[in-house]
C-alpha cells in the first residue's frame, strides 16, 4: 500500500483538473482556453506518473508521457497555429452569460458527485473519489460544447472530455490495457487531424469558423 | 287439388275480367259526387276495344323494350291477381309467391313501365319516371312494412296462411293492425296514381307521374296498360280486404261457400271503390315536393304498426 | 405407380396446382413476345381455365372433407399451411366462377392495350386472382397475410394501369394506404390470437382460450381491418375512387370477388378461430351494416360517373351482407341455431349473387367505356340500339342487382327478410325493438337501389344519344359477349334454382353455426322454415309470368291486326324535341340529393343569366370526407410541424437533447 | 485464419488505393478488394457454421454466430456498394462534382471504414470495440463533407462533433465496465474480453453497470441514431455521396446496435430486472415515431430515407428490447432485411437524383418513362421497405407486431399510428416520382442496377424462404442476446 500523501497529492490533482474545467468555462480568449487546455493535460500527465509510481503500474507511465506529447505539446501547438493562421483569436461570447454558465456547473458537479458516491464504494484502488471529478469534468466539458458559438471553443471542450475520460481510466481504474490506450490516443490523434483538415475546409467554405453559418441543414 | 287448380284459372280469370269494372265504378261513384253526369259503369270496356282496334303509333327510337314492357306489366299484374286470394283461400300458386315476393311482382312491373318510359328519351317520360320511381322508393318498403305487420300476427309471410289467421279466428283488436291499415291506404292511394298523390285525369305535364310515363303509348300497348293499371287497383283493393276485412273469404276446398264469398267480396269492393272515389272528391292534390312527405308519413305509420305489435300485441 | 402418386389428390392440392398455374401464366404473359392476340387472347383464355378449374375445385371442396397440405416455404417454424374447408370451397366457388366471365371478358377488353403495359397488366392480374385464391386456402396467420397483401399491391397496380392521369394516382394512393392500414390492424389482431411464441397457424388459434375482453379486441380489429377492404362506412372513401379508375374487368374482380375475402375473413375469424362471442358484437355489426347500406344507395343515386355509381352500390351490397352479419351473430349468441343458419344462408348468397350481377354491371361498362370512351353518364344515352347485346345482357344484371323476382337478386332478399320477421322472441327486448327499424332499412335500401337501378339502365341504354359519335358505337366482341352471358346466365340460375344453392351452402353453414336450413321435400318450393311460414317457387313463378306473357301476346296477335307506324314521339305536343331534354343523371339523382342532403357536402355551379353557354355542374361530394379524413389529415400535419421544430439545425441544441437525455437517465436509472 | 484476412484485406486495399492514387480504374480496384473481402467473409462464416463460435488470437477476436452473420452481411453490402459507386462516382467526376483528389480519398477511406466495422464486429475486447467505432466514425467524416459543399461541410461537422460526444461516453460508459470488472476478474487485458466478462457477469457489481449501460446506450446509441440524439443522421445521409448514404444507413447502424446488445447481455446478466430492456423499448418507440412524423414533412429524397432508417432502427431496437426467441429473432432478420433494402433504395435513388440532377421530390418525375429499371428499382423497394410482402422486411414486422401485441399491447397503437404516417408520407412521395409524367429525356449511360435488384430478389427470396440454415443461424444468435 502507497503512503498516503501520494492519494492527497493525486485528489489534489483532481481538484486541480476540476478547477482548470471551471476556469475554461469561464474563459473567453480563445489563446486563454488552449493554455488552460495545456495545463490541464499537464496535470493529466502529473497523476498518471504519480500514480503509476504509487501502484507500480508500469504502463501508466507510457500513457502518461502518450499525454504529455500529445496533450501538452502538439495539440496545444497546433491550436496556436491554426488560431495565428486563420486569426481567429477574438474575444468568444458564449451563448448563456458566464455567471449562470458557472452555476448550471456547480450544480452539474454536486449532482456527479453524489452519483459517483455510491460507486466509488466498490473501488479497489487507492483513489476511488477520483471518480466523481472525473464525472464531473466529463459534465463540464459537455457543457462547455454546448455553451460556446465557434468551431475551436467546441473542439476543445470536446477534447476536455477526452481528457477527464483519460483521467478517471488513469486514477479511478489504474488506467485501461495498454493496448485501448494506444488505440484511444491513436483515434484521438487521427481526430485532431481530420479537425484540422476541417477547420481548413470550413474556412474556405464560411471564411470564419462562426458555427452560426452551420445552421442551415434544418426543418423548415 | 284439381278443385285447387279450377278455382285458382277462375278467381285470376275472375279478376282480370272483372278488373275494369271496379275501375269504372270508381269513377262512375267519382262523377256522381262531383255532380257530372256519369259515364256507364262499361266505359272501360268500351276504351279498351277501341284501343285494341287502333293502329299503335309508335316513335322512330323505340327500342324492342318499348314494345315488350306492356306484355310484361299485364302478365305481373295478371299473377299478382292471381295469388292475392279475393274469393277463395289457399290456391295452388300461392306457395309459388308469399307476401314479399307480391311486392316483388309490383316493383318488377314499376320498373319496367319506367324504362319503358325512358326508352323513346322524351322530357315527359324520363320525368315521369324520375317521379314514379321518387314515389315507389317510399311506398315499396311502407307496403312490404304493412305486409310484416300482418305476418307478425300470423307468424307467416303466406298470404292465404295471414288471411286465414285474421279471418277464421276469433276476433281481436290489433292496434298495429290500424297503423297498418292507415298506412296501406296511403299506399295504395300512392301506387295506383290517385288523388292527392297523383291525378290519373290530368294531362299537366307539372303534376303528372303514371301520365307522363305512359304518353307514348298507343293502341293495344296502350290498351294492356290501361288494363294492368285497372288490374293494379283490383289487386290493391283485393289486398285491402284480405288484410283488413277479410271475413267471408271461403275456407280451403269450400267449394260450396264460394257463392256467399263472391257477393261478399263484390259487397266489399262496391263499397271500397265508393269510398275511394269519395275521398279523392274530398281531398286535394298535394304538390309533387310534398309527395315524399305523405309517403315518408305512410312508410312511418307502418314501422309504428310492427313497433307496436312489437310492444303490444305479442 | 410414381406418376399416380405425384398426382395430386386432395382438393387443396389441385387448388395450389391451379394457384401455381396462374402464377406462371402471369409470368409467361410478362415474358412472352407475341402478338396482341397471342397476349390477351391466348393468356387470358388460359387464365379463365384456371379459373374453371378453381371453380371446379370449390365445388369439390363443398362435396368432400376438409383436406390440408404444407408448402416447404414460408418462415422457419411456420411453412405455409393450406387448408381448404367448406367456408373457403364455397367463397373458391365464388372466386372462379366469378373469375371465368371477367376473365373470358378480359381477354377481348385488353386487346387493343400497347404491349409493353399489356405484359406487365397480365402479370398483374394472374397475380391478383393466385392472390384471392391464397387468402382463401390460407391456413396460418403468415400465409393469410402475405397472401392479403399480395392482393391488395396487386389491385394496387392494376388499379394505377393508367398511372398518367393524377386522379388516378391519387384513388390508387388512398386505396393502398387504407389497405396497408387495415392489414396491420389485421397484424394485431392474429397478434392477440396467436398462442404466444410464435405458433401462428390457424389449429392452435381455433383452442387460444381468450377473455370475453381479448376476444372483443380481436373482433374490434378484425372488423377494422376487413372493414377497411370491404368499404365499411366510414373506411369506405378509397372505393369509390379505386373501382372506377381500374380497367374495367379489375373493377369487376375488385368489386364482386375482392371485397367478398374481407367477408371471409370476418367469418372466419368470428366464427372459426374465435370460440367465444359475445352478444353486442351481432348489433355493432348490424348498426354498421345498415348505415353502410344506406349510405352507399344515396350516394349511388347521385352520382354521375357510371362506374362510380356501381362502386357506391357496391358499397351498399357489402353493408346488407355485414347487415346479415350482425343478425347471423345476433342469433347465434342467443342460442337461436336454425335463425343464425338462416341469415348465414342469406349472406352467401347474397355474396355470390353480388359477385355474379356487380361482376356483369361492371364489364357491362367496361364495353360502353370501350365503345364510347365516356364513362360520364351526361354524354351517352340510347345505346340499346348500337350494342344490343351489351345492353339486354346488363338489363338481367341491372334487374337482378334491384332485387326483382325472378331473378338471384331477389332470393337473397327474400332470405334476409324472412329472418327479420322471425325475431320476435329474443332474449334481449332491446333486439325486438332494433329489428323492425333494421328491416324497414333493408326494405329502404332495397327499393333505393331499384331506383339507381333504373337511373343506371335507362341514362346509358335508353333514350336518345346525348351525343353523336355514339351513332357510331359498336358492340363488344364474341369473347366479351361470351363472358357477359356467363354472368347473366349465373344471374337467371341462381335465382331459379334457389333450393340448390342452398343446398350447396349448407356444409358452409352447418361447419359455421352447427346446424342448416331444413330443406324442404319438394325441389320447386324454397321453404326455410316451413311451409307455413313462407315459401317461394321462383320456377313457377317464372313460368306463370312467361305463360300468361305469351298468352297474353298471341291472343293479341290472332284477334287484331298487329299494324304499326312509325312517327316522331308524341311528347304532349311539343315541338322540340332534343336530347338534352331528357333528364340528365344529375336530373335523375335530384331528388334523393334533395331528400338526403344532410349527408352530403353539394357542390353547385349555377350560370347566371349572362352566360354565354350556359352550363350547369353539380356534385355531391362525401361529407365524412370532409369531416373525418381531412381533419385527421390535418391533425398529422401540425403533429410533424412540431416534430420539425426540434431539428432547427443548430448544433448547440442537439448537444443539449443528448445532454438532456444522459442527465435524465442517470437520474431515471438511479 | 479468415478473421486475419477479413482485418488484412480491407486496411491494405486503404493504403493500396491511397498510394495508387487517381488511376484510371481505381474503382475497379476499389471493387476488387471488397471482393476478396467478401470472399474471406465467406470463409469465416462457413468456418462459424461448420465449427460453431470460436476464439481467435489468445482471446482478441471472438466469433459467434451473432457477429458472423453480421459480417457477412457487412462484406456482402459492402462489396455491392462498391460494384454500385464504380460508375456512380465515375458519372460524379465527369459533373466535376469531385476532382481526382477526393475520388483517391473516397476510395481509400471507403477501404479503411469496412476494416473498422470488421474490427468492430469481431473483437472480444469492448475497448477495441470502442477503438473501432471511432476509427469508423473518422473514416466516414471526410466521406461525409467530401463535395466540400458548404451544406456538406456542415453535415460532417455535426456528425463529427455529435458523433465524437457520444462516443467520448460510450468511453467513460466503457471505463465504468472495466472498473466493475477487475474487481472480479482482476486487472488487465483480461477484464474488458466480453466473453470473460460473459462468463461472469452475475458477479458484476450493478449499480455499476446500470450507470455504465447509460452511457454506452446514450454513446453508442447516437451512433444507431436513436432519436432524440439521431440529429446528426439526416443530414449526414442527404449530403454525403449516395454510396457513403448506403453504406452508413445500411451498415454503420448496424454495428453500433451490435454494440449496444454487446454490452446489452453483460447488464441483463448483471442486473435481474429488465432495465436495459424498458430502456431500448423507450428509445425504440420514441424514434419510430417521432421518425414517422418528421418523414411527412420532407422535400429531400435521401433525407426521407434517412428517417426511414431511423425509424427502422427504432422497430429493431424495440424488438431487440422486448427480448425472447422470437422477438430477438425478428430483430435480426429485421437488422438484414434493412441493410440490404435501405442500401438498394439508395442505389436506385442515387441514379434517379443524379439523372434528375436535384433531390427534391418535387422534381423527380415519372422515372418509369425515362428508366423503367430505375424506376421498378425504386417502386419495388419502397414496397418493401414500407414493409409489404411477400418482401422480407414484411416477415419481421409481422413477427415484431405480433409479438409486440401479445406482450406490450400498450405499445401497439404507436406502432399502428407510426407505420400508417410512415407509409403514408413515404409512398405518398414515391408514387409521383416513380409515375407520371416527365420530360427528361432518357438516360445517356447504362446504370448500374444489378445491386438494386440483387438486393431486391434476395429480399424477396427471405420473404417467402428462409433457407434452415440461415434460420439456425439466427436461431442461435437470438440465443446468444438471451433469447
Amino acid at each position: 500500500m502507497a503512503p498516503s500523501y501520494h492519494l492527497q497529492i493525486v485528489n489534489l490533482l483532481a481538484a486541480l483538473l476540476l478547477l482548470i474545467s471551471f476556469a475554461m468555462l469561464s474563459q473567453r480568449r480563445i489563446v486563454g482556453l488552449i493554455t488552460l487546455f495545456a495545463w490541464q493535460g499537464m496535470a493529466l500527465a502529473a497523476s498518471a506518473a504519480l500514480v503509476a509510481w504509487a501502484t507500480g503500474q508500469h504502463h501508466l507511465y507510457y500513457s502518461a508521457a502518450l499525454t504529455l506529447v500529445l496533450k501538452v505539446i502538439a495539440m496545444p501547438w497546433f491550436f496556436y497555429r491554426t488560431v495565428r493562421k486563420l486569426d481567429v483569436d477574438r474575444d468568444v461570447e458564449p451563448m448563456i452569460n458566464i455567471p449562470t454558465t458557472m452555476l448550471i456547473g456547480i450544480v452539474l458537479v454536486i449532482f456527479a458527485f453524489n452519483l459517483a458516491l455510491p460507486i466509488s464504494q466498490f473501488s479497489g484502488t487507492v483513489t476511488r473519489s477520483t471518480l466523481g471529478i472525473a464525472l464531473a469534468c466529463v459534465l463540464l466539458g459537455f457543457l462547455m460544447m454546448i455553451t460556446r458559438k465557434k468551431a475551436i471553443p467546441q473542439v476543445i471542450g470536446f477534447l476536455a472530455i477526452e481528457n477527464s475520460l483519460f483521467f478517471a481510466a488513469t486514477s479511478a481504474t489504474y488506467g485501461m490495457p495498454l493496448v485501448v490506450e494506444l488505440g484511444v490516443a491513436l483515434d484521438v490523434m487521427v481526430g485532431v487531424i481530420v479537425l484540422s483538415i476541417f477547420f481548413f475546409q470550413i474556412r474556405e467554405a464560411f471564411d470564419s469558423l462562426d458555427l452560426k453559418h452551420m445552421e442551415k441543414l434544418k426543418e423548415r | 287439388m284439381s278443385t285447387g287448380i279450377v278455382l285458382q284459372f277462375t278467381q285470376t280469370l275472375l279478376a282480370i275480367l272483372l278488373a275494369p269494372l271496379l275501375m269504372g265504378w270508381v269513377n262512375q261513384c267519382r262523377a256522381w259526387l262531383q255532380g257530372r253526369n256519369a259515364p256507364p259503369i262499361t266505359q272501360p270496356y268500351r276504351t279498351l276495344r277501341k284501343l285494341f282496334h287502333k293502329d299503335a303509333v309508335i316513335a322512330h327510337n323505340a327500342s324492342p323494350l318499348f314494345r315488350f314492357a306492356p306484355y310484361m306489366i299485364f302478365s305481373c299484374m295478371a299473377l299478382a291477381a292471381g295469388i292475392v286470394p279475393t274469393i277463395a283461400n289457399d290456391l295452388p300458386f300461392s306457395p309459388a309467391a308469399d307476401a314479399i315476393a307480391l311486392v316483388g311482382i309490383f316493383a318488377l312491373a314499376r320498373v319496367f313501365l319506367a324504362l319503358a318510359a325512358m326508352d323513346v328519351g322524351t322530357s315527359f317520360g324520363t320525368l315521369g319516371a324520375r317521379r314514379e320511381m321518387l314515389v315507389a322508393f317510399l311506398a315499396e318498403p311502407a307496403l312490404l312494412m304493412v305486409f310484416f305487420t300482418a305476418s307478425l300476427i300470423s307468424h307467416s309471410t303466406e298470404l292465404p296462411v295471414i288471411v286465414a289467421a285474421l279471418a277464421h279466428r276469433e276476433f281481436a283488436i290489433y292496434p298495429s293492425l290500424a297503423f297498418a291499415g292507415v298506412a296501406f291506404w296511403m299506399i295504395s292511394v300512392a301506387e295506383n296514381a290517385r288523388i292527392p298523390v297523383d291525378n290519373p285525369t290530368t294531362h299537366l305535364e307539372l303534376t303528372m307521374i303514371h301520365e307522363a310515363m305512359i304518353l307514348e303509348y298507343s293502341a293495344r300497348h296502350l290498351a294492356l296498360i290501361e288494363w294492368a293499371v285497372a288490374l293494379k287497383l283490383f289487386t290493391y283493393s283485393a289486398l285491402g280486404i284480405a288484410l283488413f276485412l277479410p271475413w267471408g273469404i271461403a275456407e280451403q276446398g269450400r267449394v260450396d261457400m264460394l257463392p256467399l264469398a263472391l257477393l261478399a267480396m263484390i259487397a266489399k269492393l262496391l263499397l271500397g271503390g265508393a269510398l275511394l272515389a269519395f275521398i279523392e272528391t274530398i281531398s286535394a292534390k298535394v304538390r309533387l315536393f310534398r309527395a315524399p312527405e305523405f309517403l315518408g308519413t305512410a312508410f312511418m305509420l307502418a314501422v309504428l304498426g310492427m313497433l307496436i305489435n312489437f310492444l303490444l300485441d305479442v | 405407380m410414381e406418376i399416380l402418386s405425384l398426382f395430386p389428390r386432395e382438393p387443396v392440392q389441385w387448388a395450389w396446382g391451379f394457384v401455381l398455374f396462374w402464377l406462371a401464366l402471369g409470368f409467361v404473359g410478362l415474358l412472352m413476345q407475341g402478338s396482341q392476340w397471342l397476349r390477351s387472347g391466348l393468356v387470358f383464355s388460359l387464365g379463365a381455365f384456371g379459373a374453371l378449374g378453381i371453380a371446379g375445385v370449390g365445388v369439390a371442396g363443398l362435396m368432400s372433407p376438409a383436406s390440408s397440405m404444407i408448402l416447404p416455404i414460408g418462415l422457419p417454424e411456420l411453412p405455409f399451411h393450406l387448408r381448404l374447408d367448406a367456408l373457403s370451397a364455397f367463397f373458391m366457388v365464388l372466386l372462379g366462377s366469378a373469375a371465368f366471365g371477367v376473365t373470358v371478358y378480359a381477354s377481348s377488353y385488353f386487346k387493343s392495350m400497347v404491349a409493353g403495359s399489356l405484359a406487365l397488366l397480365s402479370l398483374w392480374y394472374h397475380l391478383f386472382l393466385a392472390g384471392m385464391a391464397m387468402v382463401l386456402l390460407a391456413d396460418d396467420a403468415y400465409a393469410f397475410m402475405v397472401a392479403w397483401e399480395v392482393m391488395a399491391l396487386s389491385s394496387y397496380f392494376l388499379v394505377t394501369t393508367d398511372h398518367k392521369i393524377p386522379e388516378i394516382r391519387r384513388a390508387g394512393f388512398l386505396y393502398l394506404l387504407i389497405a396497408h392500414v387495415g392489414a396491420i390492424s389485421l397484424l394485431l389482431t392474429f397478434g392477440v390470437l396467436q398462442g404466444g411464441q410464435g405458433d401462428y397457424t390457424f389449429d392452435t388459434m381455433r383452442f387460444a382460450q381468450l377473455t370475453p375482453f381479448w376476444a372483443s379486441v380481436v373482433y374490434l380489429l378484425a372488423l377494422f381491418g376487413f372493414g377497411a377492404k370491404a368499404g365499411l362506412v366510414p373506411l369506405h372513401v378509397w372505393l369509390p375512387e379505386a373501382h372506377p379508375a381500374a380497367p374495367s374487368p379489375v373493377s369487376a374482380l375488385m368489386s364482386g370477388v375482392m371485397l367478398k375475402t374481407a367477408i371471409y375473413g370476418l367469418l372466419r375469424v368470428t366464427f372459426d378461430l374465435l370460440n367465444v362471442q359475445v352478444a353486442w358484437w351481432g348489433t355493432l355489426a348490424l348498426a354498421l351494416g345498415l348505415i353502410t347500406a344506406l349510405y352507399g344507395v344515396i350516394f349511388a343515386a347521385v352520382q354521375s360517373d357510371m362506374k362510380r355509381l356501381l362502386a357506391w352500390s357496391s358499397i351498399e351490397n357489402i353493408g346488407v351482407i355485414l347487415a346479415a352479419f350482425g343478425l347471423t351473430l345476433i342469433f347465434y349468441t342467443d342460442g337461436k341455431g336454425a335463425l343464425a343458419a338462416l341469415t348465414l344462408t342469406a349472406l352467401l348468397y347474397h355474396a355470390i349473387n353480388h359477385a355474379f350481377f356487380k361482376g356483369l354491371l361492371f364489364v357491362g361498362t367496361g364495353s360502353v367505356l370501350h365503345a364510347t370512351g365516356v364513362r360520364h353518364m351526361g354524354y351517352l344515352g340510347g345505346l340499346m340500339r348500337f350494342m344490343p347485346w351489351t345492353a339486354w345482357l346488363t338489363l338481367i344484371g341491372a334487374l337482378a342487382i334491384a332485387g326483382l323476382p325472378p331473378l338471384n337478386g331477389f332470393v337473397s332478399e327474400w332470405l334476409l327478410l324472412q329472418a327479420f320477421l322471425l325475431t320476435p322472441g329474443l332474449s334481449q327486448p332491446y333486439l325486438n325493438m332494433v329489428i323492425p327499424v333494421a328491416a324497414a332499412t333493408v326494405a329502404l335500401a332495397a327499393a333505393l337501389s331499384a331506383y339507381v337501378m333504373v337511373k343506371f339502365y335507362g341514362v346509358i341504354f335508353l333514350g336518345q344519344p346525348r351525343d353523336q359519335a355514339l351513332q357510331h358505337a359498336h358492340d363488344i366482341d364474341w369473347a366479351g359477349r361470351l363472358g357477359m352471358l356467363w354472368l347473366a346466365a349465373g344471374c337467371v340460375l341462381l335465382g331459379l334454382l334457389p333450393t340448390q344453392v342452398i343446398s350447396w351452402i349448407e356444409p358452409v353453414v352447418r361447419m359455421l353455426v352447427g346446424q342448416a336450413l331444413p330443406g324442404s321435400g319438394n325441389w320447386l318450393l324454397l321453404t326455410p322454415i316451413s311451409a307455413e311460414r313462407a315459401s317461394y317457387a321462383p320456377l313457377i313463378f317464372f313460368a306463370v309470368v312467361a305463360v300468361v306473357l305469351l298468352l297474353t301476346f298471341f291472343w293479341v296477335r290472332r284477334i287484331y291486326h298487329g299494324r304499326v307506324r312509325r312517327s316522331d314521339p308524341w311528347d304532349c305536343g311539343y315541338p322540340e324535341q332534343d336530347a338534352r331534354m331528357q333528364d340528365s343523371a344529375e336530373g335523375f339523382g335530384q331528388p334523393i340529393r334533395q331528400i338526403f342532403e344532410v349527408f352530403m357536402q353539394v357542390e353547385r355551379e349555377t350560370p347566371d343569366p349572362f352566360d354565354r353557354q350556359p352550363r350547369y355542374r353539380g356534385a355531391s361530394l362525401d361529407k365524412l370526407w370532409f369531416i373525418l379524413y381531412l381533419p385527421i389529415a390535418r391533425v398529422v400535419g401540425w403533429l410533424s410541424d412540431q416534430a420539425g421544430r426540434l431539428q432547427h439545425g443548430r448544433i448547440q441544441w442537439y448537444l443539449i437533447y443528448s445532454f438532456a437525455t444522459l442527465i435524465f437517465l442517470l437520474v431515471f436509472t438511479r | 485464419m479468415e478473421i486475419y484476412w477479413l482485418l488484412g484485406i480491407p486496411l491494405t486495399g486503404g493504403t493500396f488505393l491511397g498510394l495508387w492514387g487517381s488511376r484510371k480504374n481505381a474503382p475497379e480496384i476499389n471493387a476488387f478488394f471488397s471482393f476478396l473481402t467478401l470472399l474471406a467473409a465467406a470463409f469465416l462464416t462457413y468456418r462459424i457454421v461448420d465449427q460453431g463460435p470460436m476464439i481467435v488470437g489468445e482471446g482478441w477476436f471472438f466469433i459467434d454466430s451473432f457477429n458472423v452473420f453480421l459480417v457477412a452481411l457487412t462484406a456482402f453490402v459492402a462489396f455491392t456498394t462498391a460494384l454500385f459507386s464504380r460508375p456512380y462516382m465515375r458519372i460524379e467526376k465527369e459533373h466535376g462534382k469531385l476532382n481526382d483528389k477526393r475520388l483517391r480519398l473516397y476510395h481509400s477511406s471507403y477501404q479503411i471504414f469496412i476494416g473498422a466495422m470488421f474490427l468492430a464486429l469481431t473483437t472480444n475486447n469492448m475497448g477495441i470495440l470502442w477503438v473501432a467505432m471511432e476509427a469508423a466514425t473518422l473514416a466516414t467524416v471526410l466521406l461525409v463533407s467530401l463535395y466540400r459543399t458548404p451544406a456538406s461541410l456542415e453535415a460532417a461537422w455535426k456528425y463529427f462533433i455529435l458523433c465524437g460526444v457520444g462516443i467520448a461516453l460510450a468511453l467513460f460508459g466503457t471505463i465504468l465496465l472495466y472498473f466493475a470488472a477487475e474487481k472480479v476478474l482482476g486487472s488487465g487485458g483480461g477484464a474488458l474480453l466480453w466473453t470473460h466478462l460473459n462468463g461472469v457477469k452475475d458477479r458484476l457489481e450493478p449499480t455499476v453497470l446500470s450507470l455504465a449501460f447509460v452511457f454506452l446506450l446514450v454513446g453508442y446509441g447516437t451512433k444507431v441514431g436513436l432519436a432524440p440524439l439521431h440529429s446528426w443522421l439526416p443530414d449526414a445521409h442527404a449530403e454525403g455521396p449516395t454510396p457513403v448514404s448506403a453504406v452508413l444507413s445500411g451498415l454503420l447502424l448496424n454495428v453500433a446496435l451490435y454494440a449496444v446488445m454487446r454490452s446489452k447481455v453483460l447488464v441483463d446478466g448483471a442486473l435481474e430486472n429488465d432495465m436495459a430492456s424498458n430502456l431500448m423499448m423507450g428509445f425504440g418507440l420514441l424514434s419510430v415515431v417521432l421518425a414517422a412524423f418528421l418523414i411527412k414533412r420532407q422535400t429531400d429524397v435521401k433525407r426521407m430515407f434517412a428517417y426511414s432508417s431511423i425509424e427502422h432502427m427504432g422497430l429493431i431496437t424495440f424488438a431487440f428490447g422486448m427480448g425472447g426467441p422470437v422477438a430477438n429473432f425478428a430483430a435480426l432478420l429485421h437488422m438484414t432485411m434493412h441493410s440490404l433494402t435501405k442500401s438498394a433504395i439508395f442505389f436506385a435513388v442515387g441514379h434517379a437524383t443524379q439523372k434528375a440532377g436535384t433531390q427534391l421530390m418535387a422534381d423527380i418525375s415519372g422515372l418509369i418513362k425515362t428508366n423503367p429499371t430505375i424506376g421498378w428499382g425504386l417502386m419495388l423497394g419502397t414496397i418493401a421497405i414500407l414493409g409489404v410482402p411477400p418482401f422480407g422486411v414484411f416477415a419481421s414486422e409481422f413477427l415484431i407486431i405480433t409479438t409486440a401485441m401479445h406482450e406490450h399491447p400498450w405499445a401497439t397503437p404507436f406502432l399502428l399510428l407510426a407505420l400508417g404516417v410512415a407509409f403514408a408520407s413515404i409512398f405518398g412521395k414515391v408514387q409521383p416520382m416513380v409515375f407520371g409524367e416527365t420530360d427528361l429525356p432518357k438516360l445517356p449511360y447504362q446504370p448500374a442496377l444489378t445491386p438494386v435488384f440483387l438486393h431486391l430478389g434476395l429480399v424477396l427470396m427471405l420473404g417467402l424462404f428462409i433457407p434452415p440454415y440461415l434460420a439456425a443461424w439466427y436461431k442461435q444468435a437470438a440465443q446468444i442476446l438471451g433469447g
